[in-house]
């Protein structure tokens, strides 16, 4: 693989940039390997690149119904924060952020990771306890985060109304080494690795079928022919019940729409990204100068990428009460993507029913900050059965009773 | 014994149409199988109303009853009868399974008033307000703008509106900036010149 | 954006009116129940692409609970029935079949 | 140099003059002008810059697909950046500035991007800036950030206001040009709702401006006389409404359409909402929304002066402006040679129309020629000449590599690429494209339409929007297909005889690069993207480094991503792409429409909601005089509660003290009308009680209370509270103040779709009541002087209620306490609510009474070990880590949430429990502060053995107390743990009993 670098841009550049090769290959698929991952996605490319740099299992397809990166990688709000209250969310997520930090160098591609700071606002006398609560919790887990005044708050969003006359700023959990990446080249910079170790990343080609026998996997049909695996990681979001379904088991899952909209650009004039959960609402601005702004989901099944307007209407509304100059700012673009919701509306990273048969699914509207640690923890569970980082999320947890729940910090107001 | 207030005291305001608080009024929950004789005869005794159909409200002198929900009807009496008219439904029920709630003070009610009413109400509510689609005699229990509500037309030209006390403030500033000067929209209206 | 008709009310409305109540002909399990069937009971959804049984509640009307079948892939409304059933009447079936003919939904078809 | 001619300009009003600024120089125009026509006529031809070389550009259309003239509007609380000039109506005293320059538009010193250009490639950011790692952060990002953006930042609150409005109509037609005309006279006379549309301030679209120049008519009278004929019959039509400035933003599921309305943008003194934004339900939608034309790519074509041929045409025809004084016009079609026409009517020069086609044009061309243009076949533009302005233009074949056969003088180009039919409506819903091969554009597959809620098609695109390019074409599609749309509901079309007679256009021909063997230095200057800066180099480069898919190309080169969204250069890229990959265009398809069709405001999206209305702010009865004396508030959902009343310099922890003293040595009151109450009557309300409750209800006498406590199906703990019996049959159950509405849902969602045999009804009568709570040893005394009825402990004992009269107001008293004190709940019709707080406050006047807020509330439940459901309780939490075991029926064999609890997580015994903790050194635990065990987890995170979930000082013991959930807790009363704070210091707390006040509970039973 020819490096990139500045050099690399000069040199090409006394030949009109003629002279780049292709970032991956477009191979056709093979009879057999060892791993197929289905779902090109961030989280399915960086399992396979996991899987090849700490495990070395270099003989990987990863298989694409679309183009890869086609789905919420290249969908979302591109937030990166590790600021959550339980453990195991906070392990897996803290993996995935430090990982962000080297992955431009690591993976000799920009992704633009950008640790402008996070701040969750504090707007209710609720959420400033669920904030201080979990300000604690991250001391203890080595997550860098800090509860920070009003003051401290205007300080690092000139443009936030803090005295806004319904929900007044009465703090802010702080996380400095939050921010945003960009987030195509997550996937395409993990693509370009893989495909450098030997891997086959087979995009348009649809799974058909998961061929089985005495319980365990032994191959995928796909449109492009059956290809044979000894293990076999569905990593497809929003469509997991339905590759589920092919294997043969069921899931706690439901897929909603979620919604996200972006401003025309405008100078820069936000230098972190701000969630403000009381209202629904958070907002960052893009390298582009884009205000990126997240909306919510819909409470009924959705597979066709369209949300209801209402849901964009209210986060509007809700983030010009705390921003009161977006007022004056013009929507360009609203878009919606499918993501797959569980009964705690934490991730499912878990062997299945069916021997060889992995699933990492259930992101729901938190995926793209975990890529990298779902990725990690991810190909370590299927190399070798287990991983502390995937521990707590099994699909067992359901039956026992024993859930991952994150809503607490903002539970019911009293 | 002090005097009961409303939830703003008749407060009113101006623009392209007129908005005011009614004041007390009393209001009567009733739940139960309204296919029962027994509950069209309360109603008629205790109002000389006829039981609303689906979606209805009807009328008799100061009185109203209207359509809620299929087991469900609100009474509409005077605030100083609403006591008394409740007594009177409740011991004509004793002997079917029924709920009678006095709620008077639950609830703030509005008129709304003016060529321009339809569409004041039209800015708020996801409803057909279109003279042909809605008109006297008809309730519409619905949303306006960030919470629930019911109305129902008393002439071409004016409603009532009917939504909880807590947020009667919220309704009322929602209702003025919906009818601020200049804000006409001239869809309703144009059919009348 | 959908539009829903209440089948208690009959009026037809703009999502906004309605609160959507997930999936529809569950069966309750409670005590004594197995852990599979309390686990499925509570978590386990079709989650179908295409044909789909929901519980839609007129939250902002008459605040009756119904049902509602739905295909996921073109959000076209099938038609709306009673809450009080445990599986769906003729009628309705029927109405799906001329719609998408060879459907099936768990145990329904 | 542009300027405005003599005569001429059908829209402007040359009696009305107006005067405007732009980046700060005086300038005048006419009414009817747009900021672009004006700015051209005052021989403004640079109007902005490009993103990302900066580079100058002049306008280059002339309606909303502009992408390079944006400006910043406006001062102020009116400020608005990136407004399209070519949209924006000239008023009087408007004031615009242009954007992303500094210093100045004229010098720019960002323009060194350009002369870099080469080193920025598409994607080049993606290749550099990573090494050192730290100079990312530190240096790189910066700069990148930096340059970002293009329109200046608002500063002030927006001073506007907006609104929504909710529109039914049968047939809804978008677009105002001839053919959306015919639509709505059609759909008119067969008697539908109709609302038509157009987004600009005119009817008639483009078809009286090709009029003007190629003479057409329709019934033998001039075009515009058509327009004026149907707007005047639409006028006549009760059941037709016409807006014009009114955009469909977008079409959305079941039939929904966003209409965005601009009511006072051109006339910013007016009264009323500034934009209105129309949330439609539409039976059927006609998308009459036109056709785009495309710009050609040959070197040099951003030069300021190179517009599209049509654009030209409406800046002569239409505002009597001109581009240029010696117009070059080149094009692969004939509609261009009506621009040539329009020019040379105007009086001014066409040195060259230079055709692509070899064969050359058909009518239009002769009578071009019979003007005495020249005309030449087969060739092409190799490269414009000029850096702010045209200058001239190097001409060579198209068929070969640019070889320069001939340089002509001119200072402005008219290009024409083609059309493209304006599809985002018909997309944004899922309607499907089919590629023309003959006209090379993508139209509506009218077989694969967006379907609405009952499955059934509900867009139908009209005219020039369904590929129809030529007048009589255009008006015989827009009849046939408006007859589609009104049959579609139920209605009929009277035929009318309408014909047309405009010169017959020959095929054109598509031509994606000019000259066709252009080379990469010219590649390098010909722009797909002007406001992005993507060049023809940059798609073929993506398409060489394997980004194959048309979504990739987009994102990696950022074509079609500005504020235009493509709408000039989506099709010329990926058909660029599409010839890199050597594949048919269709093959490569499209990206995805997405609404809305160009920006809308923000604050139209808000609508009324802001300021007061931004969201319901539930009050109680007594909210005013709260706020009178100086509550401090804490929102609670959408109620405010009193926190505390804090007097004139009193901090709120000093107020809270007081206020508690007060309460336990003497009498407070409180306002708890926020609690939920609902009625649950019926020969079955015991047994569906029971279900509901952990505890038994049906056992419950009339006349007594008992605390219940309410789970999830899942197991954890929803919501507590006291029910009262009122009679055989009725239960009042009170429910916390977030449950009101939620827990009413809960039971009738169960009494509905479960149990719907059972004989139950609810009523929610939360708001029938103010409840105050009178509270402390002199209660009952305070009480009883407003009373006749005998209050004594014999007659109204704790956990019993009754009803009685009070100061002249029947009210229904409760005796149950959540202070540990004698507290009585009396609860009077709403209405009544202030006059019983103010008599209260008055008879209790002796004893020193004041009210207290919640969280004088919250303290003394705490010092009573009482939990409260979301500090105590979060979503995981269940009866038994809070040691309600004696709240759980062992009689019941279900309820809700009972058989969760046997899960095995759930009945494990190392589950945290609740337990009382008290610091050593008298100080207050820090709120949700955890207990730290030995060790680390595998994941290297410190491990834990405890949790704070409420903590705060008490007055009463004038020391910290907590309450706690520990790992085997009440078995370890006693032991001391340790609290890491955030600040690295420990706070050390003995394990105790979670009840510190009164542990024999006898203040609060006497």
């Amino acid at each position: 693989m020819r490096r990139y670098s500045a050099w690399a841009v000069a040199r090409e550049a006394t030949r009109y940039h003629e002279g780049w090769e292709r970032a991956w290959r477009a191979p056709e698929p093979k009879k057999r390997y060892d791993v197929v991952i289905v779902g090109a996605g961030g989280h399915g490319l960086a399992t396979a690149y996991y899987l090849g740099k700490n495990h070395g299992i270099t003989n990987v397809a990863v298989i694409e119904k679309g183009w890869l990166g086609g789905g919420n990688t290249g969908r979302n709000t591109t937030i990166i924060r590790s600021n959550y209250l339980q453990d195991s969310s906070a392990a897996i997520y803290e993996k995935a952020r430090s990982l962000y930090e080297t992955m431009s160098q690591d993976l000799n591609y920009n992704v633009m990771f950008s640790p402008r700071g996070v701040i969750m606002l504090a707007q209710t006398e609720h959420e400033v306890r669920g904030y201080q609560r979990t300000a604690h919790a991250n001391a203890l887990q080595g997550v860098s985060t800090e509860f920070i005044s009003p003051q401290r708050v205007k300080e690092l969003v000139p443009i936030i109304d803090i005295s806004g006359p319904r929900y007044p700023v009465l703090g802010g959990l702080w996380q400095a080494r939050g921010g945003t990446a960009r987030h195509d080249a997550v996937a395409w910079g993990y693509a370009r690795a893989c495909s450098d170790m030997g891997m086959d990343i087979i995009q348009k080609c649809e799974v058909t079928g998961i061929r089985q026998e005495g319980g365990r996997v032994t191959g995928v049909g796909t449109t492009k022919g059956a290809i044979d695996c000894g293990k076999l990681g569905i990593v497809v979001a929003g469509h997991s019940g339905h590759l589920a379904e092919m294997a043969g088991f069921r899931l706690p899952l439901e897929s909603v729409a979620l919604q996200a909209l972006v401003s025309e650009p405008i100078k820069p004039c936000m230098d972190v990204v701000v969630m403000a959960n009381t209202v629904h609402g958070y907002m960052s601005q893009s390298d582009k100068g884009e205000m990126v702004i997240g909306g919510g989901t819909d409470a009924f099944n959705n597979y066709t990428q369209r949300g209801s307007f209402h849901h964009i209407e209210e986060t509007v509304r809700a983030l010009i009460e705390t921003f009161p100059m977006i007022s004056r700012l013009k929507m360009l673009r609203q878009w919606g993507g499918i993501v797959d919701v569980t009964g705690d509306r934490s991730p499912i990273l878990s062997k299945t029913p069916v021997e060889g048969v992995f699933i990492n699914s259930g992101w729901g509207t938190g995926g793209f900050k975990a890529i990298p640690g779902s990725g990690f923890g991810f190909a370590e569970l299927m190399a070798k059965g287990y991983s502390p980082l995937t521990a707590e999320f099994g699909l067992n947890r359901f039956a026992e009773g024993r859930f991952v729940d994150e809503s607490v910090a903002a539970g019911v107001a009293h | 014994m002090s005097e009961p207030q409303s939830a703003l005291t008749g407060t009113t305001c101006d623009g392209i149409a007129k908005i005011r608080e009614v004041g007390l009024q009393g209001m009567i929950t009733l739940r139960g199988d309204l296919s029962a004789t027994e509950i069209a005869s309360a109603i008629a005794d205790a109002t000389g109303c006829a039981l609303p159909a689906l979606r209805e409200i009807t009328h008799e002198g100061r009185n109203s009853v209207s359509w809620m929900s299929p087991d469900e009807v609100m009474v509409f009496v005077p605030y100083d009868e609403a006591e008394a008219t409740a007594a009177k439904l409740e011991s004509a029920l004793t002997q079917v399974h029924a709920l009678v709630v006095n709620v008077s003070d639950a609830r703030a009610m509005f008129e709304l008033e003016g060529p321009n009413a339809r569409e004041v109400l039209g800015k708020l509510c996801p409803v057909d307000l279109s003279p042909d689609s809605f008109g006297q005699g008809i309730i519409r229990r619905t949303r306006l703008a960030q919470v629930p509500a019911a109305f129902w037309m008393t002439s071409d030209a004016s409603f009532r509106v009917v939504c909880f006390r807590s947020v009667a403030q919220y309704v009322f500033d929602t209702l003025k900036i919906a009818a601020q000067p200049g804000s006409e929209v001239g869809l309703y209206t144009q059919a009348n010149g | 954006m959908l539009i829903l008709e209440c089948p208690y009310c009959g009026v037809k409305a703009e999502e906004t009116e309605f609160h959507a109540g997930g999936e529809a002909h569950i069966k309750r399990f409670g005590p004594g129940s197995s852990d599979a069937d309390f686990e499925g009971y509570l978590f386990n959804r079709e989650n179908p692409k295409g044909v789909h049984f929901e519980r839609w509640r007129h939250a902002n009307g008459c605040g009756k609970w119904f049902h509602v079948v739905r295909c996921t892939m073109t959000l076209e409304v099938f038609g709306s029935y009673s809450a009080q059933v445990s599986e769906p009447p003729q009628e309705i079936r029927d109405a799906i079949t001329a719609k998408r003919p060879g459907w099936c939904w768990r145990d329904f078809a | 140099m542009s300027t405005r001619l003599s005569t001429g300009g059908r829209l402007i009003d040359r009696t009305k003059p107006m005067s405007y600024t732009f980046n700060g120089k005086r300038m005048k125009g006419f009414a009817g002008d747009t900021l672009a026509s004006a700015l051209l006529a005052g021989g403004q031809m640079m109007m902005g810059r490009s993103f990302k070389y900066h580079r100058p550009r002049g306008v280059v259309a002339s309606g909303a697909e502009e992408p390079n003239a944006l400006v910043g509007l406006g001062q102020g609380a009116a400020f608005e950046p990136n407004q399209r000039a070519t949209t924006t109506e000239l008023f009087d005293g408007l004031s615009a500035t242009s954007q992303n320059h500094w210093p100045s538009l004229e010098f720019d010193v960002g323009a060194i991007n350009n002369r870099l250009a080469r080193f920025f490639p598409a994607g080049f950011y993606y290749k550099t800036f990573m090494f050192p790692r730290v100079a990312w952060k530190k240096l790189y990002e910066p700069i990148v950030r930096q340059s970002a953006g293009l329109g200046a930042v608002p500063k002030e609150r927006d001073g506007d206001t907006y609104e929504h409005f909710y529109g039914f109509f049968d047939l809804v037609v978008v677009g105002g040009g001839i053919s959306g005309l015919i639509a709505a006279r059609a759909a008119g006379r067969a008697g539908l709702r109709v609302l038509l549309m157009e987004q600009t301030a005119h009817w008639g679209g483009r078809a009286p401006v090709d009029a003007a120049a190629d003479g057409a008519t329709v019934n033998d009278a001039p075009v515009d006389k058509l327009v004026e004929e149907i707007v005047a019959d639409l006028a006549t039509m009760p059941n037709v409404t016409t807006r014009l400035r009114m955009m469909a933003a977008g079409v959305y599921d079941h039939g929904y359409v966003l209409g965005y309305e601009r009511l006072t943008d051109h006339a910013p003194e007016a009264p009323g909402p500034r934009h209105r934004l129309w949330r439609i339900r539409a039976g059927q939608i006609v998308t009459a929304t036109g056709a785009i034309e495309r710009p050609l790519s040959f070197a040099g074509n951003d030069i300021p002066g190179v517009m599209l041929a049509s654009a030209t045409r409406d800046y002569i025809v239409n505002y009597g402006v001109s581009p240029g004084d010696r117009v070059v016009v080149v094009t692969n079609n004939d509609d261009a040679y009506r621009t040539a026409i329009a020019v040379k009517k105007a009086g001014l020069d066409v040195p060259i129309i230079v055709d692509a086609r070899a064969a050359g044009g058909g009518a239009l061309a002769q009578a071009a020629r019979d003007l005495g243009i020249r005309v030449e076949n087969g060739r092409a533009i190799a490269k414009v000449h000029g850096k702010k302005q045209v200058e001239g233009v190097s001409i060579c074949a198209q068929a070969g590599e640019g070889g320069v056969l001939e340089e002509i003088a001119c200072d402005a180009v008219a290009m024409s690429g083609g059309w493209s039919p304006v599809v985002h409506l018909w997309s944004h819903c899922g309607g499907k494209l089919t590629w023309d091969e003959a006209q090379a554009h993508f139209r509506p597959d009218v077989h694969n339409s967006p379907k609405g809620d009952a499955g059934e098609t509900f867009v139908t695109p009209a005219g020039a929007a369904n590929g129809a390019m030529q007048l009589g074409d255009v008006i015989a599609d827009a009849g046939e297909m408006a007859g589609r749309a009104i049959a579609a509901l139920g209605g009929t079309v009277r035929a009318e005889p309408v014909t047309a007679s405009a010169p017959d256009e020959v095929p054109m021909q598509p031509v994606w690069l000019m000259p066709q063997g252009a080379g990469p230095k010219l590649r390098m200057k010909a722009w797909l993207d002007y406001q992005n800066d993507v060049k023809v180099s940059d798609v073929q480069l993506a398409a060489r480094e394997g980004y194959e898919s048309v979504e990739h190309t987009k994102r990696y080169t950022t074509l079609g991503m500005a504020t235009d969204q493509g709408k000039l250069s989506n099709i010329n890229g990926l058909a660029i792409l599409s010839d890199a990959l050597g594949q048919p265009i269709p093959q490569t398809g499209t990206t995805t429409f997405r609404p809305p069709y160009t920006p809308i405001s923000m604050g139209a999206i808000a609508g009324t909601a802001r300021g007061a209305a931004f969201q319901p702010l539930r009050r109680t009865p007594m909210h005013s005089w709260h706020e009178e004396n100086n509550a401090h508030w804490e929102p609670v959902g959408q109620w405010r509660r009193p926190y505390c009343y804090p007097r004139t310099g009193e901090s709120h922890a000093e107020a809270v003290s007081r206020e508690i003293n007060q309460t336990r040595s003497s009498v407070g009151l409180l306002d708890a009308s926020t609690l939920g109450k609902i009625i649950v009557k019926g020969p079955d309300a015991g047994r569906f009680l029971d279900m509901l409750y952990t505890n038994m209800m049906s056992t419950l006498k009339p006349g007594k209370c008992r605390y219940g406590l309410m789970c999830s199906e899942n197991g954890f703990l929803i919501d507590d509270g006291v029910v009262a019996r009122l009679d055989e049959e009725t239960f009042l159950c009170h429910t916390t103040t977030g449950g009101a509405e939620s827990i009413h849902a809960h039971m009738e969602e169960w009494l509905q779709t479960e149990w719907w045999d059972w004989k139950v009804y609810t009523a929610n009568v939360t708001e029938q009541w103010a409840q105050i709570a009178v509270v402390g040893p002199k209660a009952r005394a305070v009480l009883q002087t407003l009373s006749d009825d005998d209050l004594s402990a014999e007659t109204l004992p704790f956990m019993a209620w009754k009803e009685v009269t009070l100061a002249g107001i029947k009210a229904r008293v409760f005796r149950i306490s959540f202070s540990g004190e004698l507290s009585f709940e009396v609860a009077v019709p709403a209405g009544q609510g202030m006059a019983l707080w103010l008599a209260l406050l008055d008879a209790g006047a002796e004893h020193g009474i004041m009210p207290y807020g919640t969280e004088a509330l919250h303290v003394m439940r705490a010092e009573k070990g009482f939990i409260m459901i979301g500090d105590e309780t979060d979503g995981t939490v269940i009866p038994q880590d809070l040691n309600l075991h004696w709240a759980l029926s062992k009689k019941k064999d279900d309820y809700l949430g009972k058989r969760a609890q046997q899960r095995s997580h759930m009945a494990d015994p190392n589950r945290w429990k609740l337990v009382g903790l008290e610091t050593l050194d008298g100080s207050v635990l820090p709120d949700g502060a955890y207990a730290v065990a030995e060790g680390v987890n595998e994941n290297g995170q410190k491990r834990t053995q405890g949790r704070v979930t409420s903590t705060y000082h008490s007055p009463t013991l004038n020391r910290g107390i907590a309450m706690g959930l520990v790992l085997h807790g009440p078995d370890r009363m006693g032991e001391v743990l340790e609290f890491p704070g955030t600040d690295g210091t420990v706070s050390k707390a003995r394990i105790v009993d979670p009840v510190f006040y009164d542990k024999d509970g006898e203040k609060q039973n006497v």
